[in-house]
């Protein structure tokens, strides 16, 4: 019951090329599928006029106000009709994945099965703030699908002013470098906000993200409010035996110019052995009989690069956790925002431990809902009403980690100077 | 709120996201939290080894992202036949498949290669581009970003393919300046050259006029009545063209066909390695929207990559390398232009000016 | 105006700039732009070999700037007995003499430190600290600077004899938050800490208040009517006790004998050597204005400078020193305590916080 | 004659230890002038109550608007009078320095006894921006203390909303690193810009200062709104003998740690002799029979650090010229600003060199008297305008040097790109 195709020139140019075609899928669901005829159609015009024709509207499941995504056509024929009728709605569902986005083939065929029932059959994995998009499907067909969905063990994600769907690194899970359990921080922060996800109420989006390390490849410290960045307080860990074989393969010049020179801190120093410092704050590992590398653990801002390039020889400490940063946005209204840090180092061991970071998570989210005004992220706010004004909002102290330096200019009112200081000495005498 | 809804409508289940270790590879699981390094055999394959002294292989591919069912039912049969049936995805929408067996190894790269899915993308390779929506299914959108990164990733295939560039590259593309796509070493941006055209009739019906005019980052609109309705008005002397206005008010109709450029980014970097992560720099501007394959724009990629990769010492990541040699030298290489319009003139701009007398001649 | 005339008023000759080749020593005028290199054979001494194979040396000695005519004749007789004649001076009030003949050397500074000029100040010594008016000539100081400057030598005169610092130190002192002073390794500050007390008789007479208003950084003074007379308004909630507000306007009297207190700052560098020239960061304030010799000032600047002494590397500034061990660490080593007042919150304050984590742990 | 001391107790403790005293100059001042004994009242009264007493007022020379600064006392006692009456005025001359503030014996005498004279006796070497600062004088005495210092060849400094008197490095006179004839363009550049100084007519104050190199001697960066600063363009020069010479006494290790870890760009590098690279932009010197220092002359910025270590073994090319930055100033309004790069090279060797200087200079100070508000400075009118705005102003094409880095944002209307491209390509065709 094959619908007739609509032509698309520009469209089948990118079935050509070796990398794998969006196209192709979208024709090939096209044989069955009237409705992505459709789409077709309405996607070559918009290559043909440069313009889209989407426009958005109100769809949502029961029972949620937020996570479906709708799309009506605004391609029009001459008598106000849908110039492709089949196509005329194409709303997407974001279901938040697992953390890691792991699958087993199982599930993924399962997902394509019902969508393929009640959908266009196209699934994007993933959006870009994580989400599975399941992409096209009528009004009507929106609450089947997802009736299905939701008892495979799947919930819709957040949209519009709402605490979002969030993504956390590959990480323990199959990286050395992780510095907390990821996936568990994910699901136990992500599920103490359900109802800020599927009921959006606050000034405007809110994202988590879980980064295992300083590497930080969850993006997070430049796309979330909220960054949970992996990382150690105590000394590095070395392994002599992986330390000589990357040496025997790599030579001298590799470790000063890729490794030593490229320490952002001078922390890490290449030494004889025989001169190599002993201490407390003190790494050394050697790579030969005669040459040794030392780190001072207190120079180390825990930038992670000799870690990545010698991985195993260097490691991350034992004393692991994670540091807390609070802001990151894309560029709307001042530009783009990177996270700050306001929490150095916190233990993500235990279930209480994930409980406190839960905490700081409803916290900082009060006083963003309190404080923040319409289509304001965080990072905004921040930067209206000043740092200390929010640390002292959500009741963090000042640590000077918090500063890339102090103050450059005279322009503070400092009244409370003394008291400040009586506070900071009477707690350190206590 | 006009809801999609069955005959009698069952209360969702607010399960939230769901625990990982069911779909985890089984040796995932074992070795959780307790491995000790990990090097590539060859690109596309990463090969981790537990402190247990299990080991994991594992080989990614790419896809297009936006997959059909036939697509991810195929990367299943492969899963299912060589890998163990798990998979996972990469921020990238790159595909994992993890097996124990490094025997297994050879024989999955076969059948994902013989089904067109690419293995590679790891380490100091191009890996996928990061993606957004685009004319399949935004409202706002002044281009595509699938076919975009079709034409991008056709033209960088061999280097997905590969581990030639002097570290990993990450390149974003994004439909808006909203740029969903976010920071990269490179990322392409629709930036429009004209102000909003206002369709004045819908403007009363349809927008929040206060909402609106909040949303101006340069305070370019204000409320007006035209032909006696209430409606906007924009100071087309003010006015950025940044589109801001434009979701919130779509009768403010920003997006053109011609004068919707698209404009090149370099250097942003979100890893802490060696310096502090970076913003992006604005280096290229006034690309046509050219679809279906945007050849100027492809162009001008090519050349940033080609001169990087010539140039770039091991470890340096494309703002690492910009460092080092600086921007003159930059521009001088690319053979861009480098026009006043990428001296920055926004608020804290002066943090971007030349403020010593470190020249390069 | 009222103007200071002789009987018949002498038409100024508008001569600008005199030629200072007349003044100079004449083997530096001989050798002009010929210079090839110079060593410091002891601390105070500078000893340059110009291409023509000619030679001087330079002695340094500290002055107290503001001098009375005796000093500067007694400067004059040891230059006209021992040293040829010619002297000049460096931006840091400091002398110096050239000669021609090492021989003259010796017997210069013994002459000069019988007379009570150290001569030091050379290489990687403290040298004479940037000075500006004070009580003595200022009409809106909020302390005296020659005193300031003389207690703070008197401590540090042995690192000003010496060459024992890991780089050259220069500090400042100012005496309201203006800083004619400047950017320095150390600079030491009025810092006030209550709004302007306002005598609103005055204002009418003595102020115009559309420039008052405009001076206020943060936009605090507005024109009010007090008493029925035109005067002006602080709104002290917003008001940062800056001052700006009184040279313009002597009845917002800002000075207060125990409420203007003295601030520490450090890391300001102009030179562009290494890195780019720094501004410099407040690290200390709430200290007492407490003449004459500001015992709490002198002991927070000679804590900092031991500490940077025991624990910079050769050729470290303050600013270098500080960026290689970081700010966590300064605050400790120093045993200062951060408090909320030192993160920036003024414009363009995100640049100065950690956007990273990078941290000291 | 001698008047009777106030009791100084305060200034008498600044009398002890080692450093020079100013008290003590004063002091002995007092034993012949009367002036000068209320002068340490007054003074001393500061000292105790922590108040400043002076405040200012209008008195100027024939023929000028600025250059004098007055003070008359506000100490007063309760019928209004004076509490100090014979030092009731206390006004400032400031006076132009020489380039460089070389002077001999014979004009210093001369200052003295003028002084003397007609003033105080108390001179200040120097004031902040340079001036010698004969400071203390009555309205009666200014007239003709300045009448017989303007025969010396020396005229008044700056003041007020002027041109302000300026200051350049010893440089050529001494020192190797100098760049430009520092005294000669402080001369030319000031001495054509007499009008502006003693006739106080612009938004603001406008300062100009001359440092030989980029050690900025003259903290010009900082402190000028346009500093002059000598650098060079073509390939550092070496002196092997000389290179030798500093290795023998300071070793490898300072070598290694103080010059070649500390170069910002990494452009100087340790080779073996038999490494080293050829090629147009390669400085290189032996510092023994086996090592040698390789400097990529393309990726130095000029820092200077390493010419100032090693000084005379390394140094600064032969194309010489200068650099010019605008917009430097203390914290006033906007917070501190450092100046701009705007021209990254100039000749500054011939007479035609300097009226060039000259010009960039008068078309600045034309914008800058045009485009300022009242009390605003080139950086502020900068920063308030853009920088772009102002290079039009003063028609100065946009150079990548000028900018640490591009834009990171996309706020900004860029209709013209084409244009300004097509421009671009015209000129690098012509
Ligand atoms: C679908 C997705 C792109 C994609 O193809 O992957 C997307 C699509 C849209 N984004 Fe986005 N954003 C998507 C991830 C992001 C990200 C990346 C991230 O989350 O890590 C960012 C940058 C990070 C951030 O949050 O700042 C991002 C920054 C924005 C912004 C700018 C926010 C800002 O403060 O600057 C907007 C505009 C707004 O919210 O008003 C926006 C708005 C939108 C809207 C809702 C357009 C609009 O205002 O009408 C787009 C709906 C498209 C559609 O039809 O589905 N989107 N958007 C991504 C979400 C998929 C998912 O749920 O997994
Ligand atoms: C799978 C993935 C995480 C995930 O759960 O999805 C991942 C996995 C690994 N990353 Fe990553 N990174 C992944 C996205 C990122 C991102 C985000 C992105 O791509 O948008 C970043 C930050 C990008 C940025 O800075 O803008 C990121 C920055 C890093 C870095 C730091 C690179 C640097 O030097 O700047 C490393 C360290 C390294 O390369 O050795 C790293 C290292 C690694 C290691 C080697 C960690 C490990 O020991 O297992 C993993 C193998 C990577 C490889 O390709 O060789 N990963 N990594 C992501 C793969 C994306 C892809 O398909 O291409
Ligand atoms: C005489 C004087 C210039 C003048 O015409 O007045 C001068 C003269 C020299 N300076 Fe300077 N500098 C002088 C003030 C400055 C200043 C400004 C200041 O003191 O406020 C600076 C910028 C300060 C800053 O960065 O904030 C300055 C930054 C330098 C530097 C860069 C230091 C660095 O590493 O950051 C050098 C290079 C060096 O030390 O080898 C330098 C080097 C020199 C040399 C070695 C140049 C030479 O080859 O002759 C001169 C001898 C200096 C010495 O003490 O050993 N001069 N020098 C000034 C002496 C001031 C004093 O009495 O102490
Ligand atoms: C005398 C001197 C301090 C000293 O003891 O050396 C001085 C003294 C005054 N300065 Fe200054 N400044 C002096 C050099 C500076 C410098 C240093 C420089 O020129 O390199 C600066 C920093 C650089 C700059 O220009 O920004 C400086 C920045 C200021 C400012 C702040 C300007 C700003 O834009 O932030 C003011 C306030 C104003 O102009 O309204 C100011 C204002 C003043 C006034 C006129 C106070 C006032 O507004 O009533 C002071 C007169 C004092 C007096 O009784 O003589 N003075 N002033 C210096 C001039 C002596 C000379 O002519 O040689
Ligand atoms: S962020 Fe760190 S822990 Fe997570 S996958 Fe990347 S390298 Fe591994
Ligand atoms: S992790 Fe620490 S020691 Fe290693 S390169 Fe980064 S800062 Fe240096
Ligand atoms: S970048 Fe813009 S057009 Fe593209 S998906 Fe995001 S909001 Fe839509
Ligand atoms: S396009 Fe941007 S700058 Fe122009 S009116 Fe709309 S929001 Fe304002
Ligand atoms: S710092 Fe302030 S008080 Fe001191 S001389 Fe300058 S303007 Fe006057
Ligand atoms: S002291 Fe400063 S902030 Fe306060 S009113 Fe005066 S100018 Fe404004
Ligand atoms: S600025 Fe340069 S040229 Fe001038 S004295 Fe200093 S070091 Fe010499
Ligand atoms: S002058 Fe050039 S080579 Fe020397 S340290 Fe500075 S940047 Fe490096």
């Amino acid at each position: 019951m094959a619908k007739e195709m609509h032509e698309t020139p520009n469209l089948d140019e990118l079935e050509s090329g070796p990398w794998p075609s969006f196209v192709t899928g979208l024709k090939r669901l096209a044989k069955d599928k009237g409705y992505m005829v459709d789409l077709l159609g309405q996607l070559e015009t918009s290559y043909k006029t440069r313009k889209g024709y989407w426009k958005g509207g109100t769809v949502s499941v029961f029972g949620y106000g937020g996570g479906v995504i709708p799309r009506f056509t605004e391609l029009k024929d001459e008598n106000g009709e849908p110039a492709f009728p089949e196509a005329a709605e194409f709303h997407t569902l974001r279901i938040m994945p697992p953390p890691g986005m792991h699958y087993n083939t199982d599930i993924l065929r399962k997902f394509c099965d019902i969508w393929e029932r009640h959908g266009s059959g196209l699934i994007a994995l993933h959006g870009q703030s994580g989400d599975i998009m399941l992409q096209g499907c009528t009004t009507e067909n929106v609450q089947k699908a997802w009736d299905e969905i939701n008892v495979l063990g799947f919930d819709l994600g957040g949209a519009g002013p709402a605490v979002r769907t969030s993504m956390s690194c590959c990480g323990a899970a199959r990286c050395e470098q992780s510095c907390y359990n990821e996936p568990e921080a994910h699901r136990v922060v992500i599920n103490n906000f359900l109802d800020d996800i599927h009921r959006p109420a606050l000034p405007y989006k809110f994202k988590f993200k879980f980064s295992g390390c300083p590497n930080d490849c969850m993006n997070s410290i430049q796309r979330a409010d909220m960054a949970v960045i992996g990382t150690w307080r105590d000394n590095m860990q070395t392994d002599e035996a992986l330390a000589k074989k990357w040496f025997a393969k790599h030579g001298m010049n590799e470790l000063v110019n890729d490794v030593v020179a490229r320490c952002p801190t001078k922390a890490i120093q290449l030494k004889e052995v025989k001169d190599v410092k002993a201490g407390d704050s003190i790494s050394a590992v050697a790579v030969s009989d005669t040459h040794c590398l030392e780190i001072d653990n207190r120079d180390c801002v825990r930038c992670m690069h000799c870690i990545n390039v010698m991985t195993g020889a260097l490691a991350p400490g034992k004393d692991r956790g994670a540091a807390i940063l609070v802001g990151g946005k894309r560029t709307l209204k001042i530009g783009d925002l990177m996270g700050t840090l306001i929490v150095p180092f916190m233990k993500l061991d235990t279930d209480e431990d994930r409980e406190k970071l839960v905490e700081l998570g409803k916290t900082m989210l009060d006083f963003f809902a309190d404080n923040a005004l319409e289509h304001e992220r965080t990072g905004e706010m921040i930067e209206r009403i000043g740092l200390v004004a929010f640390l002292e909002g959500i009741g963090l102290e000042v640590d000077p980690n918090m500063v890339s330096q102090p103050r450059t200019n005279p322009y503070v009112r400092m009244d409370g100077w003394d008291e400040e200081v009586a506070k900071i000495n009477a707690k350190q005498n206590a | 709120m006009s809801q999609a809804q069955a005959a009698t409508p069952r209360r969702p289940i607010e399960c939230g996201v769901p625990d990982a270790k069911q779909y985890m590879h089984p040796t995932l699981v074992k070795n959780f939290g307790n491995w000790k390094y990990h090097d590539r055999p060859r690109p596309g394959v990463l090969h981790h080894v537990s402190h247990s002294g299990e080991e994991v292989w594992t080989v990614r591919a790419g896809t297009q992202r936006q997959m059909d069912v036939y697509t991810i039912r195929k990367l299943c049969d492969i899963a299912d036949q060589f890998a163990e049936g798990h998979v996972r995805f990469t921020i990238r929408s790159n595909i994992e498949y993890i097996v124990a067996d490094e025997k297994k190894v050879a024989p999955l790269i076969e059948a994902l290669e013989k089904s067109g899915f690419p293995v590679g993308g790891t380490g100091n390779s191009i890996t996928m581009v990061a993606h957004t929506q685009g004319w399949l299914h935004c409202d706002i959108p002044g281009t595509d970003a699938s076919g975009v990164v079709k034409s991008m990733m056709d033209q960088l295939y061999e280097e997905f393919k590969r581990e030639e560039m002097p570290n990993r590259v990450h390149i974003s593309t994004s439909c808006c300046e909203i740029n969903c796509g976010g920071q990269a070493d490179i990322a392409v941006i629709i930036q429009h050259t004209k102000p909003p055209v206002i369709n004045h009739d819908l403007v009363a019906n349809v927008c929040e006029r206060p909402a609106v005019v909040a949303r101006c980052p340069v305070a370019a609109i204000r409320p007006a009545l035209v032909n006696g309705k209430p409606s906007l008005e924009v100071d087309e002397k003010k006015c950025v063209c940044c589109g801001a206005c434009f979701p919130p008010c779509p009768p403010m109709q920003i997006n053109d066909p011609e004068h919707s450029k698209l404009a090149i980014w370099v250097g942003g970097k979100n890893a802490n390695a060696r310096g502090k992560p970076t913003f992006m720099k604005m280096v290229a501007a006034g690309l046509p929207n050219n679809p279906p394959r945007w050849p100027e724009v492809n162009e001008v990629v090519g050349r940033i990559l080609h001169t990087y990769k010539a140039d770039a010492r091991p470890w340096e990541r494309m703002a690492d390398w910009i460092e080092r040699i600086g921007w003159p030298r930059f521009f001088e290489k690319t053979g861009l232009p480098f026009t006043k319009y990428l001296i920055d003139d926004w608020r804290g701009a002066r943090a971007n000016l030349n403020a010593s007398t470190h020249i390069r001649f």
